[in-house]
This record gives C-alpha cells, structure tokens and sequence, in this order.
C-alpha cells in the first residue's frame, strides 16, 4: 500500500505554480499603474505572439506573464518535487496569502493606496 | 405494488421526447436575434455568455463535489473528476472569447471610453477587477483537475490534500461567480 | 508522512479569515452603488438579482443531487433535502421581488412601453414567456421538497417515484435556467 | 418493513396538483389574450387580495388562480390519495404532458397559433 502511494510533492507543484503565476500578474499589473515605460514594455511583450495585442493593450502582456510564470514554475517544481513528501502546513500559507496578494493586486483601489496615489 | 413501474428509461425517453418537442418549437418561432444587436461581436458575446453559464453549472457542481471531497464523505469521485477537466476547459474557452469581446470593449466609442467619461469608477474599479479574476480560474481549476487525475483515490483519503484542493476549488468558484456578476452588471449598464 | 497536516479545520479557518479580510476592504471600498442607477427600484432590482443568482447555485446542485437521486447513488440524502427545501425558498423569495419590479416594468415610460416601441418581440415573446416560465419553478420545486422530506429514505429506493421526482427537479431547474438567461438577457437591453 | 412503507398516494398527489396549478393558469393567460372582457375580469381577481394589482396587471389574477388550483388541488388530492398505491405510468405521463401543455400556453406565437391570430 505505502509503495503504491504517491508523494504529495506533485501537487504541491501544481499548486503553487498556479499562485506563483497569478501573483506575477498581479506584481506586474501593479508596475504597469506605476510606470508608464513599463507599461508599454509589458505591451510589447503581448505583441511578441498575440494577435490583436494592440486591441487588447497591455492587458495582453499581463496575460503572457501568467502563463509563462505559471508554466516555467510549473515544470520546475514539478521536477524538484516529485519525489518527495513535504508538510503541507507551509506550502498551504504560502499559498494562500500568495493568492490573497494577487487578488489584492489586480484591484485598483489597493493599488492606489500602496503606490500612495 | 408501484416499484419498477414506470420504467425510468421509458419515462426519461418520454420526458427527453417532450423537451426535444418544446426546444424544436421554440428554436423555429423564437426571434433570439432581437438580444444580440447589430454588432459584429453579438455571436462572440453570446458565446462568451453562454460559456461563462455554462462554467458558474459545472463549477458549482464541481466545487459542491469538491466540498463532499473535503468533508470526506465523498462518493462521486467519477462525476468530480469529469466536472473538475469540464470546469478548467471552460474557464479557458470563456477567457479566450472574453479577450476577443475585450478588444470591442477598448475600442473608440466602445463601452470603456462611455465608462471612463460618465461613470469612471466601474471601469477602473469593477472592470479592471473583473479582467484579471476571471483568469485566476484558469490556473487554480487546471491545477485541481491535475491533483484528482493524478492522485486519483489517494486524494480521498489524503485529509490536508484534500483540504487544499477544496481551497483552491473555492477560490476558483469565488473568482468565477465575481466575474460572472461583475460581466453582467457591466455589460447591463453599457454593453459592447 | 503528511496525512494529518495541515489540520482541516485550521487551514478552513485560516481561509475563512483571509476571506473575510479581502471581503471587508471590497466592502468599504467598492463603489458598489455605480451599478444601481438612481431608481427607487435599484434595491428591489439588485435583491432579485441576488436571489436569482443564489437559486442558480443552490438549484443546480439540487438538480445535480436528483440527478444522484434518479440513478440510485445518492449518498448525500442529506444534502438533497436541505437544497431541496431551500430551492422551494430562494424561488419564492425572487419571485416576490420580481413581482415588485414588475410594476416597474409595465409603469408608463418603463421598459415595457420602451420594448412595445423599439423591439416588440422582446416584451411580447421573451418577457411574456419569462414571468411565467418563473412561476414554474414554485409548485414544482414544492412538491419535490414536500416527496423527498415525506417519504425520506423511501423514495431512494422507489424507482419509479425518485424518476418523477427528478423529471419535476429537471423541469423546475430548466424553468429557472430559461427565467434566469431571460432575465438578464432583457435587463441588459432595458432595465427598469 | 412494508408495514411501515408509506403509499405513494401522497407524492402523486403533490406533483399532479402542481401540474394543475400551472395548466388552469396557462388556460388563463390564453383564454386573456383571447378576450379583453374576460382579461378584466382576470385582472378583478387579482385585485381581490394583492397589494398594487393594478401595477400588476391581469397577471396578478393569473398568479391568483395558478396560487388556488394548486392549493386546492393538493389538498382534495391529498386526502383522496394518501392511503392509495397507484400505478405511476398513467400519471407520469399526464404529468409530463400536461406541465408541456402549460409551457406553450405562455408562449405567445403558439397562443397567436392556436387562437388563429
């Protein structure tokens, strides 16, 4: 039974990978608000392989560095973890204050009290 | 006296018969056109509207599923992880349309230029919020779905795994319904 | 090694707060009140909204444990009373609303007298059809409620009666569906 | 254990006076669009019991007599069928197909159909 069972490190991957991508969102949202230059840089990087990206603005790049972050950290942790059993207790924090952050973020109000406009 | 009569096949084949009926005249009299507009977006909206439906059936089945998963007292763990792949394409289909309608949207004459001019904060508040919740989903149900099919029966009984997958469910679920009521109070007030 | 941390209850109340804490500055810093226009209606209207939306939630999941129900897997009886009973409830309660706002929507300069105007099939084919298909969901989700908690356990194992029973659950879910889709469909186009 | 079994009388009851309820009321929302005397009429029903009939409209005496053959239905019903175990076929079948009934009678181009108009 105990060989049969899977470690939990996998879905500790999936899982944090998912906050990581949405907290790189929410980070670069915020830097898009704060810097101009920035904004138009994260433009750019929408209009490396979207269509349309100009339609979309820079909403198109906040986009890319979700799915990159989320993917690349991903595959990462999926790797470095797969074989191990780790407490959850941390990960679990970790996680969730992640995914408060990011809801946080990507909300303009929030955004204004802490770029103190 | 009563116990295997009416077959329940034959009375959902009945029933089944009867809805077809309904939906056949329905779809020939029915003028739906009068709700799209003359837009060339009406189809991608009712898409994107009909998808996003369609994800606040599935998803809150899925995350009923996922709280029955919690408590340990599941015993549908065929139908959660069907619903939970159901959930993460069609948070995926719906966010693909919604880009699409969001071009519309910024568009000159579009409804963020009529927001920004007479009512600022739901553009910038409310819309600004709802464009990026909405993605939360994506990720959070897509790791869900990964955790049941790879985990299969161990996440059953795998009490802290489970709990995180429930959290991860109803953040999903939260972030779903948000954006489905933020798009529909948006689009009442001013629509692409 | 991991089977018993993080403590369910711990984590759930260490999300509950995380929530409660987001929920908290949305409340005191959302400017909510840009969706309800100026009318004396905008509360009645959003309550109805709110309600219609819960009873999606609640019904689908209802439905769905019918669904358990008429293939003889239930194992959240439980569950399927307490949402069968709240079901009854939420349509109700929207229902009651609805009807206030419906004043609204007949009142001389209203959206009925905009539709008969500009869009006739609106009001004649789809809000006709939409403030009775609503009232379907009242005596059918009743008497679903009133079976399920009368006969309790029995009906799960009588076939022919959970079948019923689940056909008036599919009827009075799709009814809801039709009222809800409807519903928003012509506040979008016209709210009162 | 069949001792204790209770008649399905009861659950009939329940779902055949629900159909009844909503048949007499599409009977009623038709038979207003046929005629304006009898609409009055409907609506002067209404206007028996709810608060701001008027703003309802006939539909206020059409949510009256839906309320009533419901109601009265069940009841007469109710204590002709408790002790009965009845076959369900029959009333299935009268059940599907007269809540169908009821669904095309509010729907106007079936009613514009029917009516000739």
């Amino acid at each position: 039974m105990m060989t049969e069972r899977r470690p939990n490190g996998e879905a500790v991957a999936a899982l944090l990978s998912a906050m990581i991508g949405l907290l790189t969102m929410g980070l670069v949202h915020t830097g898009t608000d704060a810097s101009k230059d920035f904004s138009t840089w994260v433009l750019s990087v929408g209009k490396a392989w979207i269509p349309n990206a100009q339609g979309l603005g820079p909403y198109s790049g906040k986009e890319t560095f979700l799915l990159v972050t989320w993917i690349l950290s991903w595959v990462i942790l999926h790797f470095v973890l797969r074989k191990k059993d780790v407490r959850l207790t941390v990960p679990v924090i970790i996680f969730v204050v992640g995914t408060a952050l990011a809801t946080l973020l990507v909300y303009t109000p929030f955004i204004e009290f802490i770029l103190g406009k | 006296m009563s116990s295997e009569d009416p077959s329940p096949l034959v009375t959902i084949a009945g029933w089944v018969v009867v809805t077809a009926f309904l939906a056949l005249i329905a779809s020939t009299t029915a003028p739906f056109g009068a709700f799209l507009g003359d837009t060339q977006y009406a189809v991608v909206s009712t898409v994107h509207g009909m998808l996003a439906t369609l994800g606040v059936i599935i998803g809150t089945v899925a995350t009923y599923l996922g709280w029955r998963l919690f408590t340990g007292k599941i015993r549908a763990f065929t139908d959660l992880r069907i619903l939970s792949v159901l959930s993460a394409l069609i948070a995926t289909g719906t966010v693909l349309f919604g880009n699409w309608i969001y071009v519309a949207y910024r568009a000159t004459g579009g409804p963020r230029e009529f927001f920004l001019k007479n009512n600022p904060e739901i553009h910038e508040i409310f819309f600004e919020f709802k464009e990026f919740i909405a993605l939360f989903t994506i990720p959070l149900s897509i790791a869900a779905a990964f955790i049941i099919w790879r985990y299969k029966d161990q996440v059953i009984g795998d009490r802290p795994l489970r709990t995180w997958v429930f959290i991860a469910i109803m953040i999903a679920w939260t972030a779903l319904m948000i954006a489905f009521l933020l798009g529909a109070g948006i689009t009442k007030v001013r629509s692409v």
